[in-house]
């Protein structure tokens, strides 16, 4: 009975197309939009017109009349409900009462004071028209610096400092490194508010039923198992009596990493009316009170030897937290101090992070979230040193990388970086896109008066969160393994993609462990009454965290299925092998994966110490972070007569550890990339000084769109990372993360000739008309 | 209320409508065809869109009681009736054009429309076609090569 | 948002001065303004209609004249709430006098304005409409200062429903 | 994202839809601009009347040595249309920048001029093109010049009651090279400048130019000085900017979160200097 085991093809590392998307192309995949129920119910939501003001008084009565309204609840209906969580904390952390209905003052435009509950969403919104405020404005603050100086209005009258708190972190002696160095360069860097926008808003569906004590509650999130307790506890229900789905979610970015006002709303409606109601965010909405990101203002110093070598770096960092802590909001910026030192081996940073209220949404983690401020502080501190001593930014680069034989290394900022060779990268990158001679091309076209302009960014960030005592609520997460009786595979896992793709690339790794066929694998996600608990997806976690538990579920399958496979071949335990599907014995004697699963269930024979069934469920906590790295180079070129800057080339080469699915990673990278355009050329979330958000709508938030994008040439280097079975890194955030510096260190290279030596971001073609007339005029006069 | 009478996806439906009832809620709501997604409310995002006579319009711009006798097709009309998917939708699933499918059903349809007008478009001419509808995951540039792939298969 | 800008009258400061201070005068002036009626000293009650392309919106709110300085100066307070948003301006408004230009001794026969303030905007219309804004918040102080030439010249201001037509 | 309610009427001909108007309904064309407005709740008109299927305000036709086009015409139809193509190619240009595809298949021609939006890029061809606006109503016909037509921001000559029913264009002589050149807002696609150029050449010299701008100010408007400064002149570019540069005189030039009003000048001067140059290589 020996038998032929055919070799099977590696799934790992090849371009798979996603299992996921035949729902998505036909329009058949359900968003929270798409749930429908019996007699379910409608909500639209008043929202502040101001960004500071009383509530002297609410007349809902109008509203309340309205036929087919059901009813209108505000601010004192809602106080039995929990106000909304923080999960993080830092010492002495200023938190607001944030209640998911405003009481008698709102803080910024957006601030939901009442809902109305209909028939119909048209009704309810002609009923949100109906209510009366009697409002009484104060004057509001939105500029974060502006919060923080003397006779500010008071965000918070309870804090008139608008300082939410200060955080402090050393590394090395500064004072030294400053005493050592022969130039320090310093430069205020603004990384502005950025609005998340996934194509899909925020919607909630709560279902409450009455008789079992029992909710459901469909939310587009990024954290059903955290959004579930975080719920319960707010509505004060049993967490296993509250079912929540995020179906499919239409994007997320960070912004679904949060647990919203509506949410319990939602749920406290539906209690209160016995059935089941919906709320679709519309986008001026989602501008208005879904979070935004970065709100930076860095005050930075690199302090340097002549010869390039990096001393340190000193950082005053203002963040803009809003009005409000959402669930991570203070935590973003300490992230931006852990990554300061970038790739560098230098040994002392110090910063100071100063939380800031002021009067408009919160920010939180928006992709990235903290790491690409941070790579745009040092990557761009880099170059104006490089510029101020008259050194190549590829050279001053190489200077200062931490060498391949560092790893693990430890960084100034306290961080052990995992493994990596920068410079292997960065050769590479180099290459690729002929430095040497665009180089030489940039010195023909600068003769020619051409802005010609290259920029380079080395970035290197944390990802892969992480480990629980650094991550708010818990960096592990859960796998399990189901083999049914027939070998097919069900695997559920504690993230929850959204757009990420694991519905495939986990079946790779699930279908090449067990030796089944790709199709024989599905991926369960989004769903707490199927899934275990699990954390979420978010931090470019999925494969190095997700990942890895389902490795290690998978491996107890694999021991449990050949201690069958054995019992079945009459055998002892260790004299088989589980390799393409078949467990084969030394005599060439094998049972197939499937019969083995059939042997399972049926019962009769059950190996000596070992029970029926084939399931496995793993938490797996990494020990560290994962840390990702790359060099992106752009060249671009300045149109001198409008500022209009034009992307020549894209590269991008990225270390991401090793790939389980080239395609998806190519997406992500892409993707990610344009967030950072984004922000680098027109994306900016603009607060005027009275709180009204400016940029509130499409018409005015500048989105890359098709045309505006260039072609993004990629390649990678791969260094395994020691931290998890798969020695993956992460990808979802590099792009958005390298991208940035180089853009703006690019256009500043393309206007060095006219003494440019920084740009805040965006770049528009005013701003930068707006600098060349300046710097002509400075010419003149020089 | 008005009665209008349209085609959608081949099907003849006759209802009576407000007249302020954007053709995407009536396609969503009354009709049960999810799969047309409300983006924004600027007419500025495209994940709306569909394609009214031939034409493709942002179904959350039109009253519902202007596609009055019109035919309409969403993106639940493209497969054939035994579920062989459409070139466009082969092609998007090829390329990997799409992550969290939101935007897909109107990045499918305006693909559709660019194609029927330039069976060949150059990459400039795919994202100047592509103007209308916004992308936040991929960075357009696998739906560029869908676009490519599909025109080779003669979508 | 700041707003500022200057603007000449066919009549000298003390004429242009009074003008503006009357609030018959102002309601006839004001671009869309339905009635205007004194609740205070200085203070009246304002009712606006503001059309313009498909935009519509009904406010509601005040005009408060303060710090007179005849005919050199005062300042003016606007605020106005309706369902589409809000709108609150506050300015100064400069007069001077001037001759025919040619000579300096010649007789004041008009008078030239200078106003500078703030502009506060919010609700649906700051959201979504930053395109307009400046370009319309112009025409309409436009529309105010040429509506108020005629009326100071005597060609209207017998009429109350004699608004500005599209045509003239 | 929800309209208020309105009445709608959909009438058959366009002596039914006047009536209506004259009532004091609102005409819906394409609703390009109008819906968006609707569903944010800032229009709120309260009835409508549906004029973008009548069959008598859609049409391109050549009469009488110039081209009439209906009010009903969409974006799509002028930027494809063969005769616009081959004899007015200015307008066809201009349309092909408008919003995207999904907008120009719906907007119409009609709409557009009537909605007189200060970044449209119509008025700055229908300008330099010496077009003519027909406005019908119950009452009859009369025909402006663009001047006297575009008002002022969102202000136009129509008379309650009143629509556009026909925008009538040259027909442009072989000699005659036009350009449209627009700098985008990123975000909405609107222009923030554009310009429009029709020149003709003759030995060496400028013998007509037209000039029309958008975006810069409230108002698209025709640069008569930028024409004045070139007639008669010397095909040169140094000319060519001199005349562009003037381009900005005496316009009130609006500010935004997009650009400055210098920007604005700036860029107009800069775009109009692109459209004449890219006008004068068209024409032979």
């Amino acid at each position: 009975m020996t038998t032929t085991v055919t070799k099977l093809e590696k799934l790992v590392g090849k371009r798979i197309k996603r299992k996921e998307d035949p729902r998505l192309i036909t329009g058949t995949a359900t968003y929270v939009e798409d749930v429908k129920l019996p007699e379910l119910l409608h909500a639209a939501i008043l929202r502040s017109p101001h960004g500071a003001a009383n509530i002297k008084s609410i007349d809902i009565s109008k509203a309340a009349a309205l036929p087919g309204v059901v009813a209108v609840y505000t601010g004192a209906d809602i106080l039995g409900v929990g106000s909304v969580v923080c999960a993080a904390d830092l010492p002495g952390l200023r938190k607001p009462v944030h209640h998911i209905l405003a009481q008698d003052r709102t803080y910024f435009v957006g601030h939901a004071v009442a809902v109305v509950v209909a028939k119909d969403r048209y009704v309810a919104a002609d009923g949100v028209d109906l209510i009366e405020v009697d409002w009484q404005p104060t004057q509001a603050v939105t500029d974060p610096e502006k919060a923080l100086a003397a006779g500010a209005p008071a965000v918070h009258p309870e804090w008139p400092d608008n300082t939410a708190f200060i955080h402090n972190q050393e590394g090395g002696d500064m004072a030294q490194a400053f005493a050592d160095a022969e130039v320090v360069v310093k430069q205020r860097i603004v990384s502005q508010r950025l609005i998340p926008n996934p194509m899909e808003t925020r919607g909630v569906v709560a279902d409450w039923k009455q008789a079992d004590k029992a909710m459901t509650i469909w939310t587009s999130t990024q954290i059903p198992h955290l959004a579930r307790s975080i719920l319960a506890g707010q509505l004060g229900l049993d967490e296993n009596r509250v079912r929540l789905i995020a179906p499919e979610v239409g994007g997320g970015f960070g912004s679904k990493l949060n647990v919203y006002p509506e949410e319990a709303l939602m749920g406290f409606v539906s209690m209160k009316l016995q059935k089941p109601v919906k709320w679709i965010e519309s986008r001026r909405e989602n501008f208005q009170t879904t979070i935004h990101g970065r709100g930076h203002v860095d005050y930075l110093e690199i302090a340097a030897k002549r010869d390039g070598t990096i001393l340190g770096l000193k950082l005053k960092l203002i963040q803009d937290l809003g009005a409000y802590h959402q669930l991570l909001t203070p935590a973003i910026p300490t992230l931006s101090v852990l990554m300061m030192p970038g790739l560098y081996k230098f040994r002392n940073i110090s910063a100071q992070v100063i939380g800031v209220f002021t009067n408009a949404v919160p920010t939180d983690a928006y992709r990235g979230a903290g790491r690409p401020e941070a790579t745009h502080g040092i990557e761009r501190m880099v170059d104006m040193l490089a510029a101020e001593i008259g050194m190549d930014p590829a050279e001053i680069r190489y200077k200062n990388f931490a060498g391949k034989d560092d790893f693990p290394f430890l960084t100034a900022a306290g961080l052990t970086y995992d493994s990596g060779d920068y410079a292997a990268t960065l050769d590479k990158a180099l290459e690729m896109i002929d430095y040497k001679g665009l180089r030489e091309q940039q010195v023909q076209a600068r003769a020619e008066g051409k802005l010609m302009g290259i920029g380079i960014s080395t970035y290197g960030e944390l990802c892969g969160f992480g480990p629980s005592p650094a991550t708010p609520a818990g960096g592990w997460e859960s796998a399990t393994v189901k083999v049914e009786p027939s070998g097919k595979v069900t695997v559920m896992t504690g993230c929850s993609p959204h757009g990420q793709g694991q519905e495939t690339s986990f079946a790779q790794i699930a279908a090449d462990e067990l030796g089944v066929p790709l199709d024989d694998v599905i991926v369960l996600h989004g769903d707490t009454s199927i899934v275990q608990y699990g954390i979420g997806t978010f931090g470019s976690r999925n494969t190095a965290v997700g990942g890895a538990a389902l490795f290690y579920a998978l491996q107890d399958i694999r021991e449990k299925a050949k201690r069958f496979g054995a019992k079945m071949l009459g055998v002892e335990d260790g004299e088989v092998v589980l390799a393409d599907g078949h467990c084969t014995d030394s005599n060439g004697n094998s049972v197939t994966f499937q019969q083995i699963a059939g042997a399972a269930y049926r019962g009769i024979v059950i190996p000596t110490g070992s029970e029926p069934g084939l399931v496995a469920t793993r938490f797996w906590e990494p020990s560290n972070f994962a840390y990702p790295y790359g060099a992106h180079i752009i060249v671009s070129e300045v149109d001198k007569e409008t500022g209009q800057i034009e992307i020549k080339r894209y590269l991008a080469v990225d270390d991401i550890g090793n790939i389980i699915n080239p395609l998806l990673v190519d997406g992500q990278l892409h993707g990610g990339v344009a967030q950072g355009l984004g922000q680098a050329l027109w994306e900016h979330g603009v607060y005027d000084d009275d709180g009204q958000l400016v940029s509130g709508t499409f018409m005015d938030y500048a989105m890359p769109r098709a045309r505006m994008m260039p072609w993004i040439e990629s390649a990678h280097t791969i260094t395994p990372s020691p931290v998890n079975p798969l020695g993956a890194k992460g990808v979802g955030e590099a792009g958005t993360i390298g991208s940035t510096p180089a853009m703006v260190n690019s256009v500043v290279d393309a206007l060095a000739p006219l003494g440019v030596r920084h740009i805040d971001m965006p770049m528009t073609a005013g701003k930068i008309w707006k600098l060349m007339q300046d710097s002509s005029i400075q010419e003149k006069k020089a | 209320m008005r009665t209008i009478n349209v085609s959608v996806n081949g099907k003849q439906y006759s209802h009576e409508v407000e007249p302020r009832m954007l053709l995407i809620h009536y396609l969503r709501e009354v009709i049960g065809l999810t799969g047309t997604h409300m983006g924004c409310e600027t007419s500025l995002c495209g994940a709306c869109t569909i394609e009214v006579d031939g034409k493709a319009v942002k179904s959350c711009t039109m009253f519902a009681v202007q596609a009055d006798g019109a035919k309409i097709l969403t993106v639940e009309g493209l497969a054939a009736p035994d579920g062989t998917l459409h070139p466009i939708q082969e092609a998007y699933w090829t390329e990997h054009a799409l992550q969290c499918g939101f935007c897909t059903p109107g990045m499918i349809m305006i693909t559709k429309q660019i194609l029927e007008r330039n069976p060949n478009p150059t990459e400039h001419e795919i994202r100047e076609g592509l103007d209308g509808n916004l992308c936040r995951c991929t960075g357009y540039q696998h739906i560029v090569n869908a676009v490519r792939t599909a025109a080779k298969a003669g979508a | 948002m700041k707003i500022a800008g200057t603007s000449q009258l066919p009549f000298p400061p003390e004429k242009a001065y009074d003008l503006m201070q009357d609030p018959a005068m102002l309601a006839l002036a004001i671009p869309g303004c339905n009635s205007l009626e004194k609740t205070g000293d200085n203070e009246y009650k304002l009712s606006l209609k503001m059309a313009l392309a498909s935009l519509s919106g009904q406010f509601e709110g005040k005009v408060t004249l303060t710090e007179p300085n005849r005919p050199y100066s005062f300042k003016m307070l606007v605020e106005g709430t309706g369902k589409i948003g809000f709108v609150k301006g506050e300015g100064v408004i400069k007069l001077s006098g001037l001759g025919d230009g040619i000579s300096i001794t010649s007789a004041i026969t008009a008078t030239g304005i200078e106003f500078a303030g703030d502009a506060q905007i919010g609700g649906s219309i700051a959201t979504v409409g930053q395109r307009m804004i400046d370009t319309t918040s112009k025409m309409m102080v436009k529309q105010f200062f040429k509506k108020l030439e005629k009326l100071g010249l005597g060609a209207e201001g017998t009429n109350p429903e004699a608004g500005g037509t599209a045509g003239e | 994202m929800i309209a208020n309610s309105f009445e709608y009427s959909a009438p058959g001909s366009l002596k039914e839809a006047l009536a209506l108007l004259a009532e004091g309904a609102k005409p819906l064309a394409g609703g390009m601009s109008l819906i968006p407005m609707m569903k944010l709740r800032l229009a709120n008109p309260e009835h409508l009347v549906d004029i973008g299927r009548l069959p008598e305000l859609n049409y391109i036709r050549e009469e009488g040595g110039a081209i009439h086009i209906g009010a009903g015409v969409t974006h799509f139809e002028v930027e494809s249309s063969p005769l616009l193509l081959g004899k007015c190619p200015l307008l066809a240009e201009t349309a092909a920048y408008i919003g995207d595809i999904q907008v120009r298949n719906r907007g119409t021609l009609g709409g557009s001029v009537a909605h007189a939006d200060p970044s449209a890029d119509y008025p700055a061809a229908l300008h330099a093109l010496d077009a003519k606006i027909v406005l019908t109503s119950s009452e009859g016909t009369r025909t402006l010049s663009t001047e006297e037509f575009f008002l002022d921001t969102f202000t136009t000559a129509l008379d309650p009651g009143e629509i556009v029913s026909e925008v009538i264009v040259p027909v442009d002589a072989g000699l005659t090279g036009t350009s449209y050149q627009k700098f985008l807002q990123p975000a909405s696609g609107f222009a923030i400048v554009g310009a429009a150029a029709r020149v003709r050449q003759e030995g060496g010299k400028f013998t007509m130019v037209r000039v029309g701008v958008t975006g810069l100010s409230g108002n698209g408007y025709r640069a008569r000085n930028v024409e004045d400064a070139l007639v008669g002149q010397d095909v040169t570019d140094a000319n060519i900017k001199a005349a562009a540069a003037l381009v900005a005189d005496g316009q009130d030039a609006s500010s935004d979160l997009h650009a400055t009003a210098e920007y604005r000048a700036h860029l107009a001067g800069a775009y109009t200097a692109r459209a004449l140059r890219a006008a004068l290589s068209r024409s032979a």
